[in-house]
């Protein structure tokens, strides 16, 4: 399956698949392009179906609409100049991007940030790990057909956009972290902007919960669709909620700790069945699980300096680094080599929403159309991710 | 001719059709052609803003507010819009065909409302057909649609004309058996004889003194909930908005229309749902009747319900100046403050209208009509806020596998009942 | 000025099923031939409702017998259509000679 | 519009009757006139659309010049008192059969069959069988138009439904057991022909 994947699209458009057949009928296949431009594909992502009537009997997918180059440009921009850069790829989850991307330079400079940084980077990232899985939630459900918890996520993520924005002065792209620990102090009142977050967003989750989990026409449309075993999805790399949901317990913040985590209570939420709704279970309690977090992190956060002595000028020796985190999609990694200049010879991200985009053609096969698009919601894809 | 008028007023027991002379009934028929014409066209412009506001306050936004005071002109500026807009044609679409689609979508959308009887005086015509007439009409919007999605010769829009047509000629049966049902209660007059006139089956409930969703309790109730799910699959909305499921298809059988072209396609869905209720409302819902005749019966409560027409508008009015003091002070919303204490005016001078006896005794039947297909509405918003969206197959099964089943079932049970009960 | 009379509509039927015989002998579209024949069926369906207008209702009630047997014959002959057309990709009549031997 | 026919019908039946007296100057003058001119435009619309069908390359166009005819016919039902014929026809044929063809037609890509040859060798052969039909026809006409009997029955318009269910419920009941048995027939008959994999 993997080796259909091609990023090049001029062979791509005069496909295997063959040529558009010239019947409706279930003797010969019609051939749809569902994007890139297409309401339900997040983004520019162009999946080419090819159909029997309804059903699904192969896919597609044709990246690179979004690609921007971000490996390329690291190639010619200091550590610390191509830490904004990261942001740009999972935009909704930007905050994690930081973390890996700082986390990993740190490794290679040898630092360690200080343990007051590490407390608020876990605030911050588990703060949009419920923003990103808030916007999953509400984009998802609008592409099953149910327009409202859109809005409640949207205006609840709004919350958290807020205390991002007095926290750093942006709201997406937010650069909220620096190599060796965070640039930011936290501003007076953070702590209680949380708790009050914590104790507004905690109702809202049953809310959520309340429009969707027991919703006939919500567990019929997600039940059974999209299923994908774990041995599948081990075999094709794929991680995070998808992982989770087929009932593997895996996950970056147990399995090799980073930041402060270990220092924090949390379960590891997971589902045996691995269809849609089982990620959307797991990804609720995710949701609860993050809440605990930043409960116990905000209570204790702990006095000291917010960032480790870090030279001027970024020389790490030569070497190479591979330093993952689990980002609210999955497995984040950032392959960084060093030939001891200022600039790193090579960066190469594992982004997980390109690794989870594979697993779309095994998981649609013999579907109907509708189907596909709730398998492309429940996969949680960020295309700056997949196309970098 | 202001005889005629008078005449026809005074005469007041005949619908336009069956008015004294050929040439009073054509005339009579024009004007009330006409008069529901417009009435339509202001009830699908309202029912544009009241989707949206009710909407959007179910998802905790406001909706509309910048034209007009809440939005209240955002209907007339979006039609603007539409009618400004460029008129596309793909240069591969069949010419002739894309045209006429949409016209003969609002033509049966409209031709439905001859027979809708608003009040027992009240309709274009009483024919003796007039529920087939309605559903076989009704029925026909299917080929607009799907003459739609064929002539734009594109993939999605004939996916969506094929899921639609499947969709309307599968629930059009379960639609027809709890009519039916409904039909034979009718039968249950004292004077004997059922009648497929829509007239005639509000002057049964009448005459049997009860509607027929309460009559062999819960066999109307069932056969009314048959008829209100197939409904909504017949004009397409959501739970059941799959041909024009905008995540899967885009826009459906109508993604290559553009302009005045698509208004009329949405005029024709909103004139669509409205036909439905109403004749949900008039087969089991007692028509015009007022609620509640039998129980709070006599002249003082003749009296008081009324006065409910008035009394709504007045509300309504109140309304209007209430959310005049709330709004903002600054001076650029003046005309705006005015606009809405003007449009407050506007609805109470029709209310205190309402209490004028006369007037209040011809409009009584008209008010009570539309107030249940008003509710009707309602349902239709908030079943559009609250449920997903079915995928096609399970769609199928739940008029084939379980509405068909319990129609076919009602019906029986029905007709049992009326034998032996 | 002349009243419309049963004989009108007879001559109505009668050109209608015309051509109706026209399109089943010369067409080679299967599906226009269905097509024709519901013409054909249609002007009998008119016959049939003109003279119940002579003889009593008896005539409409035979136009819904007509109706029904021609909704049984579309269903079947679109069947046979899509089984043939699945078969040899194609809709002309005069290829459809599998029983020609 | 129907409407209007309706109750030009309505009113030319009454009239028609010999005994009904016109109910006014208006009356007299109206009638008459919106009968024929109902009737010329119906059938000359009946006729066009059957032309159109045998006539049309594309299949697509030749199913709406169907679905005219057949509404044009469903107004002439309306003009001869068989207002439930006409409902039947609107709903079941306009409604039903008409959207089945359709459909077909949509599943089956046509496009290459409307750059064929759309009539068959015996096309010659056809009309002009076709032509001896209406050779008989025309003298049929001609020689048995005095036969015709001038004067038409007075059906109780407004319990037309009641009389047809009656006779088909009662004298029909037979035949039509025998037509659902039909329809039965040609439901399974259908599934199993389209049915690519039973």
């Amino acid at each position: 399956m993997t080796d259909q994947m091609t990023t090049d699209p001029s062979r791509l458009s005069h496909l295997e698949l063959g040529e558009p057949a010239k019947t409706y009928l279930d003797s010969n296949e019609l051939v749809i392009n569902m994007g890139p431009q297409h309401p339900a594909t997040h983004g520019v992502l162009r999946v080419i179906l090819k159909l029997d009537g309804e059903k699904v009997l192969g896919t597609e997918c044709v990246i690179g609409y979004l690609h921007r180059g971000v490996e390329k440009i690291a190639e010619h921009r200091t550590y610390s100049m191509f830490n904004p850069y990261v942001d740009r790829m999972d935009y909704v989850a930007a905050v994690s991007n930081g973390l890996g991307y700082c986390e990993a330079v740190e490794k290679l400079l040898n630092v360690q940030a200080p343990p007051r940084a590490n407390y608020i980077r876990v605030i911050l990232t588990e703060l949009n790990r419920l923003a990103s899985h808030m916007l999953w939630l509400g984009t998802h459900a609008l592409d099953i057909g149910a327009i409202t918890p859109l809005f409640y996520t949207f205006r609840d993520r709004e919350e958290i956009l807020k205390i991002f924005e007095k926290y750093c002065g942006a709201r997406l792209t937010t650069h909220a972290f620096r190599i060796g620990g965070c640039l930011y102090e936290t501003y007076d009142g953070f702590e209680d902007d949380v708790k009050k977050f914590h104790k507004f967003v905690t109702p809202k989750i049953d809310e959520y919960e309340e429009l969707l989990t027991t919703n006939r026409i919500w567990v019929e449309r997600t039940k059974g669709v999209g299923a994908i075993s774990a041995k599948d999805c081990i075999a094709l790399g794929v991680t995070g909620p998808v992982l989770r949901a087929s009932g593997v317990k895996w996950d970056l913040r147990k399995a090799q700790p980073y930041a402060a985590y270990s220092e924090f209570d949390f379960e590891i939420p997971t589902c045996a069945n691995g269809d849609t709704y089982d990620r959307y279970l797991v990804r609720m309690q995710e949701m609860r699980q993050s809440l605990r977090i930043i409960e116990q992190a905000v209570g204790k956060i702990p006095d000291g300096p917010i960032m480790a002595k870090v030279p001027k000028v970024m020389k790490p020796p030569v070497g190479e680094i591979y330093h993952s985190i689990e980002a609210p999609k999955g497995e984040l990694g950032y392959f960084i080599v060093s030939d001891g200049s200022t600039q790193p010879y090579r960066v190469r991200v594992r982004p997980p929403s390109f690794v989870n985009l594979q697993a779309l053609e095994l998981m649609v096969r013999g579907h109907l159309v509708a189907d596909v698009v709730a398998v492309i919601g429940t996969l949680d894809i960020v295309l700056g991710e997949v196309d970098r | 001719m202001l005889d005629a008028i008078k005449a026809y007023l005074v005469s007041g027991s005949r619908t336009p059709g069956e008015a004294g002379s050929i040439s009073a009934s054509l005339v009579w028929t024009f004007v009330y052609i006409l008069l529901i014409f417009l009435g339509l066209s202001v009830a699908v412009i309202a029912m544009n803003w009241l989707e949206r506001k009710i909407l959007a306050h179910m998802q905790v936004r406001l909706g509309p507010m910048r034209v007009g005071p809440h939005g209240l002109l955002q209907p007339i500026a979006d039609a603007l819009k539409l009618l400004i807009k460029e008129d596309i044609t793909p240069t591969a679409a069949d010419r002739w065909v894309f045209w006429m689609a949409p016209l003969f979508v609002v033509i049966t959308a409209f031709t439905v409302f001859i027979v809708v009887p608003f009040g027992p005086t009240h309709a274009v015509t009483d024919m003796n057909i007039g529920v087939l007439f309605m559903l076989g009409v009704s029925s026909l919007s299917v080929l607009g649609v799907v003459m739609a999605g064929w002539a734009s010769n594109s993939h999605y829009p004939l996916m969506g004309a094929l899921r639609s047509s499947a969709q309307m000629v599968s629930y059009e049966i379960a639609m027809g058996l709890a009519v039916v049902s409904a039909v034979l209660m009718t039968s249950l007059n004292p004077t004997g004889t059922g009648t497929l006139s829509m007239i005639g089956i509000v002057q049964a409930q009448e005459a049997q003194h009860v509607w027929f969703v309460f009559k062999f309790f819960p066999l109307g109730l069932i056969a009314f909930f048959i008829f209100a799910v197939a409904m909504v699959a017949e004009t397409n909305r959501a739970p059941f908005d799959l041909p024009e499921a905008e995540s899967e298809l885009t826009a459906g059988f109508h993604t290559e229309y553009s302009g005045f072209r698509w208004s009329l396609f949405f005029l024709a869905e909103y004139s669509a749902m409205i036909a439905v209720s109403s004749i949900a409302v008039t087969l089991w819902l007692g028509g015009w009747l007022r609620p509640f005749s039998d129980w709070l019966s006599g002249d003082t409560w003749d009296l008081v319900f009324s006065l409910i027409p008035g009394l709504t508008f007045l509300f309504l009015a109140g309304m209007c100046f209430y959310s005049t003091r709330r709004m903002p002070k600054h001076p650029s919303f003046r005309i705006q403050t005015a606009g809405l204490a003007g449009f407050g005016l506007t609805l109470a001078v029709i209310g205190l209208l309402l209490f004028v006896p006369p007037v209040r005794d011809r409009v009584q039947d008209i008010f009570w009509f539309t107030a249940k297909v008003a509710g009707f509405m309602y349902l239709y918003i908030w079943y559009r806020g609250t449920f997903p969206r079915y995928r096609f197959d399970q769609l199928m099964s739940v008029g084939w596998k379980v509405l068909l089943p319990i129609g076919i079932g009602v019906l029986v049970l029905t007709a049992i009942a009326g034998v032996f009960l | 000025m002349t009243s419309i009379g049963t004989l009108h509509y007879l001559v109505v039927a009668a050109a209608l099923f015309i051509l109706g015989v026209i399109g089943v002998l010369t067409r080679r579209n299967v599906v226009i031939v269905l097509m024709s024949i519901e013409l054909i069926l249609n002007a009998v369906n008119l016959n049939l409702v003109a003279f119940s207008r002579l003889w009593g209702v008896h005539g409409q009630v035979f136009a819904i017998f007509v109706i029904t047997d021609a909704a049984a014959e579309a269903a079947v002959g679109l069947g046979i259509l899509i089984a043939f057309f699945r078969n040899k990709e194609t809709v002309n009549l005069d290829e459809m000679d599998l029983m020609k031997w | 519009m129907p409407a209007v026919l309706y109750a030009a019908g309505f009113q030319a039946g009454r009239d028609a009757h010999p005994m009904t007296v016109g109910t006014g100057f208006a009356a007299r003058i109206m009638e008459p006139v919106a009968t024929t001119f109902f009737f010329y435009l119906l059938s000359g619309l009946a006729v066009l659309g059957g032309v159109l069908v045998i006539t049309r390359k594309n299949a697509v166009h030749s199913a709406l010049a169907l679905i005219l005819t057949l509404l044009a016919l469903a107004g002439l039902y309306l003009m001869l008192y068989a207002p439930f014929v006409a409902g039947v026809q609107i709903i079941l044929y306009a409604g039903g059969i008409m959207v089945l063809f359709l459909f077909v037609i949509m599943l089956v890509n046509l496009e290459h069959s409307e750059k064929e040859d759309q009539f068959n060798h015996q096309w010659v052969a056809g009309v002009l069988a076709a032509a001896a039909l209406s050779g008989l026809f025309l003298a049929t006409y001609v020689t048995g138009r005095a036969l015709f009997p001038q004067r038409v029955l007075q059906l109780p318009e407004q319990s037309n439904t009641q009389s047809v269910a009656v006779l088909l419920y009662g004298n029909y009941m037979f035949s039509f057991e025998i037509a659902s048995l039909l329809l039965l027939v040609a439901i399974i008959g259908a599934v199993v022909m389209a049915k690519k994999r039973i």
